[in-house]
């Protein structure tokens, strides 16, 4: 059942992650996309992060999504411009195909070393916190001045001038 | 056999909630229409049944035989989609809600609640963040102007208020040291109803849930006055009933929540010195709960008909420049309590 | 018998590779610019996905907050990389990625 | 530490005239720097005592530097030679620099030209108080500098700059045998303070190699300082400055710097015959040569540098002789008489408003009687008239060299006899017949007749300071008639002269030794840089870097077709350079 599970939210990522990619109609990209998150969110509690998995749903679905959908309806009044050259086209698919093999051959080669089957940790929202608020807390930090800034030069860069 | 017990069991709770909800949502419409009616001093609906009470099974049976119209431009499969997202996901909401402790049935203890997430409040927010997707979908699947700025006034109304409402909740976190919806309750066990622990972040969180569920005053995105009908101007026949159930789900749901976290949930006061069983005790506690629930309910209705309409700007300015800083002041001040 | 005792670490690597790799695809082959945006969204959850699964199989809660910083930057950047091209569409009445070509030699 | 004083007050009086120079009158200004020198002078004249009782005085003042194990450090030394130099530099320079303030109170860097006399003062003070080499090099190179800055006052007019420079680059040829000099010390002796140099020189035995290079490359230094061959040709030039100028720096005081840095050093020089020997050459042929240009010259100042420059090479001669104490008495006497000689000759170019041509004077002795008193007696001091302080000094010198040799003693004669026939020569054409200028002389002002006094005093009287043990009555006489005979003869051969006739003959030219170094030095360096500025730098150099650079240009534009501006194209090629990357790791 869980192999399963698994199969069946892997698939679910790639077709909807594909569907992105090619459909002809942003807003179907930007559903497939969310569509592709919740599977994704589901691997996350399958992988016993169910606080990730709520706040990816939350961030992306909830914030980031929305502000996709959101720029795709007020500015797509034309049709969508698709796709590069078919040269490109066929170069990227090729270039991204060497690629990934080249990966999962490298896995297979060993240079990566993987542990198998190890005991899974529990990803409680107490626990993560301790370790965000204990040893990453500086980056923390830093990264509300990151959304700081990015506040900041949002609305410089909304405001019409 | 336990996992089969399990399954039969989580089976029959999600049915049931699922029917209580949609039928509490059906009567609501029949209550907002009464109490409209005594507020302003007139009838209501009184010819289906006794007092009018068939009204909402003759609203639904008209609803699902008229002609579901789809436009010629619309974007077919997104218009038909939109409110089924809607009301899915008002509907998702109640899969954490503590209806009540526990039963003990057969030997077997019997929780009355879907899942005890251990981030149940955040799988709350995470639900209420994806209510937009509908209007938003519907709105602009109906290619429709007054669609579209009601749909992208809803969905900056929403995510404003959003933020409000999270940082309340993050605010009652600290206070209560859970994410656990059941523990939350548990610990308002004998009165001690977080109301009173955070009397300043029950304010804000009420003011994001009418926003949320987009009811008077902010219910802009179907500001008639302005955009016809909103963001379902396009929609007819069950389409156009999902999504006004929706609204009533969501107003129902919202209740619960606050009943659940600010009002001690099924708890209430002397509940253990009545000297009754454990299940009639918990029975008891799930008609406490519904009771808080409906008192809330009726708070909303009676707000949709007391106080007049915001102006956009207006609503936006108080989600912003009032609502966001009042929330990050009462987390502050509960982070340096709890620190002291 | 939990989770990671059925699946073997690899497979969350491919599974990762494949998204990154429909990523990046994306990101190469479509000219709308929020598509590209999206796409880059993907191949940074193909990363998170990768390392909450080592999270997992490693014992280590260390990737999970990283994955709980690429979330943040991730918003950043599409915040920042929506508003401008808000701003280049007010301009160029495009989304084609191919209309930024101005800076060329 | 109140010999520090001495150095404090000229340095003080430069930074104060340097600094807030811009807010004080002529007067004041000059008033300040006089009164710098001559406090420097008393606390000059106060450390007699303490000198005389104690042999030397040593003051150390801070630590320079520390290089591994040298340790080079400040100090003052204080001993009868550096003392001597001081009262003589304090004192000369204190009656010039009031000689000045009538001199210069019409020009327009007043202020600027006393600050740099008073730096002057303060670095030939360092020059001649330092304890060390190094110490020594220092106030070297300073007064190199202030020589610069006063040669080159009027730098508005470019010949003068010309001079200016000269004097600095000529210097500079001086100075690298110099510092060469040192380096040398130091690689034999570890340090350049006086005491550790000598007492190391002193245990090595006489004639030993490292000592003889170090004696000849410290005496490149002096010839370069002290206008010796061949590094002589700046100093006819550095009369560009004014006229004070020439009379403190390159007569009375930063001209003698070799002769005292020779005979500070003699303990080298008395080890070493070979550098005796060539000391005493360039001594001889530079007294030579100096007085037989001087001959000839028609401009006053001119006739006065060679004068100098002879004088110069007088007192090296002395040196070579190993007869220090007489080089040094006679660099005392000159820098009398000289410094009297160059301000009387500055008073009567003032009183003919800048005439500097002695052609165009004569006749003076009636309008300026005071000038002409005073410059007589300077002339007859120089020329070695007895009583007067030069011939105390000079037959000390010769009486030196007829011990050594009867050649030396015949040419150094010579050059005596060469000095008395063109100062008389001076005289008679300046002061005697009558006057072919046409403009009205008159006396100076009394701030100026007071310095002219002072020295002429001591002009006339120093040569008693240093008795010789036995006067020779027949020197005397001989002296005596052959200068008598000579004043006689110039006077009939000049005293009636109108017009130079001298324009030509190799002497008259300065046996061409400015144009012997053009043609053999300047010439060469100017066909070689001429060489690599046409030549060497646009075929050798520039070209292949212009080709490179073509080239470059060429494979720019070719390849910023590349850069068409296509996100998608870059990140296409970025993606591709990747997976090169992971396949060839993959092969690896």
């Amino acid at each position: 059942m869980i192999l399963g599970l698994f199969c069946f939210l892997s698939l679910l990522t790639i077709m909807s992650a594909l569907s992105v990619i090619l459909s002809r109609n942003p807003v179907y990209s930007v559903l497939s996309l969310i569509l592709c998150f919740f599977s994704i969110a589901g691997h996350y509690i399958l992988l016993s992060a169910p606080f990730l998995a709520v706040v990816h749903i939350i961030v992306y679905a909830g914030a980031i999504m929305v502000l996709f959908l959101f720029v795709i309806m007020l500015m797509m009044r034309t049709s969508d411009v698709g796709l590069t050259s078919w040269v490109k086209r066929i170069g990227s698919f090729f270039v991204v195909g060497v690629l990934g093999v080249t990966i999962v051959a490298l896995m297979q080669r060993g240079t990566l070393v993987l542990p198998r089957y190890l005991a899974s940790v529990e990803g409680s929202v107490s626990s993560l916190g301790r370790v965000l608020f204990g040893q990453y807390a500086i980056p923390f930090e830093l990264s509300t001045i990151l959304f700081l800034s990015a506040v900041v030069g949002v609305v410089m860069l909304g405001k019409k001038s | 056999m336990l996992d089969l017990f399990f399954i039969i069991q989580k089976l029959i709770l999600v049915s049931a909630v699922l029917a209580i909800t949609l039928v509490i949502a059906m009567y609501t419409t029949y209550a907002e229409r009464k109490l409209a009616a005594f507020f302003q001093d007139r009838v209501g609906p009184n010819r289906a049944g006794p007092f009018g009470i068939l009204q909402p099974l003759a609203d639904g049976l008209k609803f699902m035989f008229k002609e579901a119209f789809i436009p010629a431009n619309a974007n077919k499969f997104l218009f038909v989609l939109g409110p089924s997202i809607s009301m899915i996901a008002a509907c998702m909401a109640c899969g954490v809600i503590p209806w009540g402790s526990s039963l003990m049935i057969m030997g077997h203890e019997v929780p009355l609640q879907i899942a005890d997430l251990n981030v149940g409040v955040l799988y709350l927010f995470g639900v209420v963040s994806l209510g937009v997707y509908g209007i938003m979908i519907g709105g602009w699947a109906s290619n429709n102007k007054y669609a579209l700025l009601s749909t992208i006034r809803a969905s900056s109304q929403m995510i404003s208020y959003e933020i409000a409402m999270g940082i309340a909740l993050i605010a009652l976190t600290l206070s209560t040291g859970t994410l656990s919806l059941k523990e939350i309750v548990s610990l308002q066990h004998g009165g001690h109803w977080n109301v009173w622990v955070q009397p300043l972040g029950f304010i804000i969180f009420i003011i994001c849930a009418f926003a949320e569920t987009n009811r008077m005053p902010f219910d802009l995105p179907e500001c008639e006055t302005e955009l016809v009908g909103g963001y379902h101007t396009e929609y007819s026949g069950m389409q156009l009933g999902f999504y006004l159930f929706a609204e009533y789900i969501n107003m129902f749901v919202s209740s619960t929540v606050m009943a659940a976290l600010y009002f001690g949930g099924f708890n209430f006061p002397f509940l253990n010195s009545l000297g009754l069983s454990h299940n009639l005790v918990t029975l008891l506690g799930v008609g406490v709960f519904f009771a808080k629930i409906f008192a809330l309910m009726f708070f909303f209705i009676w707000i949709r008909w007391t106080i007049p309409r915001f102006r956009y700007d207006q609503l936006m300015r108080l989600g912003w420049k009032v609502l966001m800083p009042l929330a990050i002041f009462n987390m502050l001040v509960t982070a340096v309590l709890i620190l002291l | 018998m939990t989770w990671t005792q059925v699946i073997p670490a690899e497979w969350y690597l491919i599974l990762g590779t494949a998204l990154f790799g429909i990523g990046l695809i994306g990101v190469l082959i479509r000219r709308n610019v929020v598509i590209v945006l999206m796409s880059i969204e993907l191949m940074l959850n193909a990363i998170n996905l990768i390392l909450v699964s080592s999270s997992a199989y490693h014992a280590n809660l260390s990737a999970q907050v990283f994955v709980f910083f690429i979330m943040m930057v991730a918003a950043v950047e599409v915040s920042v990389g929506l508003a401008i091209f808000t701003v280049i569409y007010r301009r160029k009445e495009s989304t084609d990625i191919d209309a930024l070509n101005e800076l060329k030699g | 530490m109140t010999s520090f004083l001495i150095l404090a007050f000229p340095l003080f009086g430069f930074l104060l005239l340097n600094v807030f120079g811009c807010f004080f009158s002529k007067r004041v200004s000059g008033f300040l720097a006089s009164a710098s020198v001559l406090a420097s002078f008393a606390v000059s004249v106060l450390m007699l005592r303490d000198v005389f009782l104690a042999g030397a005085i040593r003051v150390p003042l801070f630590t320079w530097f520390q290089v591994g194990q040298t340790n080079v450090s400040f100090a003052l030394l204080l001993d009868s030679l550096s003392l001597l130099m001081c009262l003589m530099i304090t004192g000369v320079g204190f009656l010039i620099h009031v000689y000045s303030i009538g001199y210069m109170h019409e020009e327009e860097g007043f202020t600027r030209y006393f600050s740099h006399l008073n730096l002057f003062i303060f670095f030939m003070l360092f020059l001649v108080l330092s304890d060390s080499f190094l110490g020594m090099f220092v106030g070297w190179e300073g007064v190199g500098l202030c020589s610069y800055l006063l040669i080159g006052f009027w730098f508005q007019t470019a010949a003068f700059g010309q001079a200016a420079k000269k004097a600095f680059l000529m210097n500079r040829v001086g100075d690298l045998g110099f510092i060469l000099g040192i380096l040398a010390m130091i690689m034999a002796f570890g340090s350049t303070q006086f005491s550790v140099v000598f007492s190391g020189a002193s245990q090595l035995p006489i004639g030993s190699g490292i000592i003889t290079v170090i004696a000849l490359l410290l005496f490149v230094g002096a010839t370069g300082k002290s206008a010796q061959i061949p590094l002589f040709t700046w100093l006819p030039d550095a009369m560009a400055g004014p006229t004070p100028v020439s009379a403190l720096i390159h007569a009375a005081t930063m001209v003698t710097a070799g002769v005292y840095m020779v005979a500070r050093s003699h303990v080298f020089y008395m080890s070493s015959p070979i550098a005796s020997t060539v000391v005493l050459c360039v001594g001889v042929s530079t007294a030579l040569l100096g007085a037989i240009i001087a001959t000839r010259q028609s401009d006053i100042k001119k006739i006065l540098a060679y004068s100098t420059m002879s004088q110069l090479g007088l007192m090296v001669s002395a040196l070579g002789l190993g007869a220090y104490s007489a080089a040094l008495f006679h660099m005392l006497t000159h820098a009398f008489f000289k410094a009297l000689l160059f301000l009387a000759a500055g008073s009567v170019i003032h009183a003919l408003h800048g005439e500097q041509n002695v052609f165009k004077m004569g006749g003076l002795r009636k309008s300026l009687p005071f000038t002409f008193g005073v410059f007589l007696i300077g002339a007859l001091a120089l020329a070695g008239f007895p009583p007067f302080s030069g011939f105390f000094s000079k037959d000390m010198i010769l009486l030196a060299a007829l011990d050594h040799s009867p050649l030396v003693f015949g040419l150094l004669v010579l050059v005596s006899i060469l000095t008395a026939y063109y100062v008389c020569r001076l005289v008679v054409l300046v002061f005697m017949g009558t006057s072919r200028s046409d403009k009205t002389a008159h006396e100076s002002s009394w701030i100026m007749q007071i310095p002219l006094g002072i020295l002429a005093i001591f002009a006339a009287a120093s040569g008693f300071l240093h008795l010789p043990e036995a006067l020779h009555p027949e020197f005397i006489v001989v002296t005596l008639l052959a200068i008598g005979l000579m004043i006689a003869w110039c006077y009939r051969r000049f005293s009636q002269v109108q017009t130079s006739d001298e324009k030509t003959g190799i002497v008259f030219r300065k046996f061409y030794i400015d144009e012997i170094y053009n043609g053999l030095i300047v010439r060469p360096i100017l066909l070689l840089a001429r060489f690599f500025w046409t030549i060497f730098e646009p075929v050798i150099l520039e070209l292949p870097a212009t080709i490179l650079g073509k080239s470059v240009m060429f494979s720019g534009r070719r390849l910023k077709q590349i850069q068409n501006g296509h996100i998608g194209f870059y990140l296409l090629v970025m993606t591709a350079a990747i997976a090169v990357i992971l396949v060839q790791l993959l092969w690896i």
